[in-house]
């Protein structure tokens, strides 16, 4: 599809998210309330005593009934949707000829790790900061923006090889 | 047969342009009629009823009947209830017009078109302060309150504590 | 008018319904933007894919003219949407961090979830990497508790930080985007490179 | 044109449109004008003080009472069971939070008539029907409620209702104003509206 009209398609998603919901996109948040869950599941009273854990299971919260837990879901169902209808379904790895399966992996992994612990700390990520924080003027999202392009700029250097 | 065809193309010339920005102006120009629908609407209210209502947060908009003429320009004295009619001998400019007929064309434009201060007058202050909230939301500005009771919002009795009363009487 | 959330109170299983609905309506964009692929992804960073920047600002600013005309006309009501907090410190160093997983990964959350529904195995791998992410956070708060929570600055509005009107800083923003998008397309002839961005 | 010249010029003319527009997220007058007029003339929108008196009298929550003045004048004293929200402030903290409180009614109440009916026309213009103003405000309170004693002869039975109304109400606000400043304080804090935090985000 054409960049502009998913983008505009895109824009119109989050629209209607404010509309029905008050409320932005979010991914990372939806990631982190299924580690809460599960960190409550293995063992309950650590995290009822941690003073991160602690709040989400305040008053008998269950973490994983959350818009955003619910949200991330179908986004993993709208992918699959629209993949289908593409024909892109394959399972396969993404990478630069040159890295080997293994060593793109490890820092996809990595990549992951830092994505999410960086996304906590800003209270957001891509979606859920930088892109609904823009859509309602918040000095927030630009920040966050212009803080993840501006640092994947400068890293880019460095990992050019992983994917050219 | 060539003169035909060049003129032919140079007077579909302007569809052209039009088919090429077809989407632009299906998008734009709705927007812009609507915008301007809302903006220029005179019995509608208003974008932003903070905006419209700021000089009641001070009570900037109430002035006592003595202090009407302090008021610089033009002045038109609404009144909107019969009973007070011929109570004053302004020089002001008077009409009478009915509070439930306040929204009418012809009134709002009376209003709008006024230059210099318009007052409201009720006997009913609390009359008043509601239709000029609703006239201010329609954008008039320069619209005050004519009231004979300027104290209105000030406190008047006295509240006296009841000295028996300790932490132990109530629960 | 709206958001609706707050005009009605609604039950539980609607409210989950429509995330769930809104959710779908992302991913589903998502993966036809393309965004389904780190290699293109990241081709914003080396100037061969600019697809994340034109997808990205062209949201952003359709969501933000939208909501902007929606509240003008009365139907939706703006102080009742979340507006993101700002913790200058916590924002910017976070970002930072982001932007190095970014390149790393190849993906973000939202991109990397629409990109593991297709199959793609570098996707559940860096997925799981961002479950493992949120778990050190959750154990290293205590830690870092004090800077995550430092510089408050409240739910502020960038218009209102700079001191001019919402519609002009609007404006500026979709001339400064169209700018953008006409270099990225420049860029993306200079370093064409067909043989990444052919493959979707 | 191609798709990025043809979305530029769409996203710029919109932009254009909205530089002229004079934005806020403020709220504005969604009902309709004629509408407004007829709730504000219709003299149901006042009540007595009498019949905010029976309210508080009979320990009824399903009303809320909102106070317009200023917090010292609502430290001072105020009637039971009120909120306070200053009515300069009255539109700064979105009217939303306010009046959308679950309660069958809300009764709007100054000093005077003034800012109660100012409030009451946002509100009604906001279409937040249930809301009504005091008329008279406190001063009116204080007159019939605070300060009236029946000087008659003989009472009929409706009178004795009103005067038990108008005498429980005068002991509750008695009792609760004249408590220590730090317990009144106390009192006022847990009544005061918790300022419901909006939901949103990746928190």
């Amino acid at each position: 599809m054409n960049p502009y009209l998913a983008g505009t398609m895109l824009g119109i998603v989050l629209l209607l998210a404010m509309f029905l919901s008050g409320r932005g996109l979010g991914a990372s948040g939806g990631i982190k309330y299924c580690v809460v869950s599960l960190v409550g599941a293995v063992d309950r009273s650590h995290a009822e005593k941690s003073i991160y854990y602690g709040k989400y299971f305040e008053n008998g919260k269950e973490p994983l009934n959350n818009w955003l837990t619910y949200e991330i879901l179908g986004v993993v169902t709208g992918g699959f949707i629209s993949g289908a209808l593409s024909g892109r379904l394959k399972f396969r790895i993404e990478k630069s000829p040159s890295i080997s399966n293994t060593r793109r992996l490890i820092f996809a992994f990595l990549g992951g790790v830092c994505f999410v612990y960086g996304a906590q700390l800003a209270r957001g990520c891509t979606s859920g900061a930088a892109l609904s924080g823009m859509a309602v003027l918040s000095v927030a999202g630009f920040v966050t923006m212009i803080a993840i392009f501006g640092s994947a700029y400068g890293f880019a250097y460095f990992f050019r090889k992983n994917w050219i | 047969m060539t003169v035909v065809a060049s003129n032919l193309q140079k007077r579909n010339y302007p569809m052209k342009i039009l088919k090429k920005y077809i989407i632009v102006i299906a998008i734009a120009l709705p927007a812009l009629i609507l915008i301007t629908i809302k903006t220029f609407n005179a019995a509608g209210f208003k974008y932003d009823a903070k905006r419209w209502s700021i000089p009641s947060f001070n009570g900037s908009n109430l002035v006592s009947i003595s202090d009407t003429g302090k008021l610089q320009g033009d002045k038109l004295l609404v009144i909107l209830d019969k009973e007070t009619e011929g109570e004053f001998m302004t020089s002001a400019h008077i009409v009478m017009i009915p509070p439930g007929a306040i929204l009418e064309k012809q009134h709002l434009r009376l209003m709008r078109e006024h230059k210099g201060p318009i007052l409201l007058f009720s006997a009913d202050p609390g009359l008043s302060a509601r239709v000029w909230m609703i006239i201010s939301q329609t954008g008039i500005t320069n619209i005050y309150i004519m009231t004979s009771h300027i104290d209105n919002e000030i406190f008047k009795s006295r509240f006296r504590p009841d000295t028996v009363t300790g932490p132990e009487f109530t629960n | 008018m709206g958001p609706i959330s707050s005009l009605i109170t609604m039950p539980g299983w609607l409210e989950m319904l429509i995330a769930l609905l809104i959710g779908t309506g992302f991913g589903f964009a998502l993966e036809q933007a393309g965004f389904s692929s780190s290699r293109k992804l990241v081709g914003m960073f080396y100037g061969y894919d600019t697809t994340v920047l034109k997808v990205f600002f062209t949201a952003a600013i359709v969501a933000l003219v939208g909501s902007q005309f929606l509240s003008y006309f009365g139907l939706l009501n703006l102080s009742q949407v979340y507006v993101n907090e700002y913790y200058a410190g916590a924002s910017i160093i976070g970002g930072i961090i982001m932007g190095a997983g970014f390149i790393m990964g190849g993906y973000c959350p939202g991109t990397g979830l629409s990109a593991l529904s297709i199959g793609k195995i570098d996707a559940v791998v860096f997925a799981l990497g961002g479950f493992t992410g949120a778990f050190l956070f959750g154990e290293t708060y205590p830690l870092i508790q004090n800077f995550a929570n430092g510089s408050y600055k409240g739910a502020e509005k960038i218009d209102e930080a700079l001191g001019i009107s919402t519609g002009l800083f609007i404006f500026l923003l979709i001339v400064a985007a169209a700018g953008m998008f006409w270099i990225g397309e420049l860029a993306e002839k200079k370093f064409a490179r067909p043989d990444i961005t052919g493959e979707i | 044109m191609n798709p990025r010249e043809k979305l530029s010029a769409i996203l710029i003319s919109l932009g254009l449109i909205l530089a002229l527009l004079p934005l806020s997220s403020n709220r504005s007058f969604n009902a309709r004008p004629e509408k407004v007029l007829e709730e504000i003339l219709d003299p149901e929108i006042t009540v007595t003080a009498d019949q905010t008196a029976r309210l508080v009298a009979s320990g009824d929550n399903s009303f809320q009472l909102i106070d317009l003045r200023s917090r010292e004048e609502f430290r001072a004293f105020n009637i039971p069971g009120s909120v306070n929200i200053p009515y300069n402030e009255f539109l700064d903290t979105d009217p939303h939070q306010i009046l959308k409180n679950g309660k069958s009614i809300n009764i709007l109440y100054s000093n005077g008539d003034i800012y109660s009916n100012y409030a009451v026309t946002i509100a009604r213009g906001l279409r937040y029907n249930n809301t009504f103003a005091m008329k008279g405000g406190l001063n009116e309170w204080f007159n019939t409620v605070m300060n009236s004693a029946f000087s008659g002869e003989r009472i009929s039975a409706r009178e004795n209702a009103l005067y038990e109304a108008r005498f429980r109400a005068r002991k509750l606000f008695t009792e609760i104003n004249s408590l220590p400043d730090s317990l009144k304080q106390k009192f006022i804090e847990s009544k005061r509206l918790a300022a419901k935090k909006l939901d949103g985000g990746c928190e």
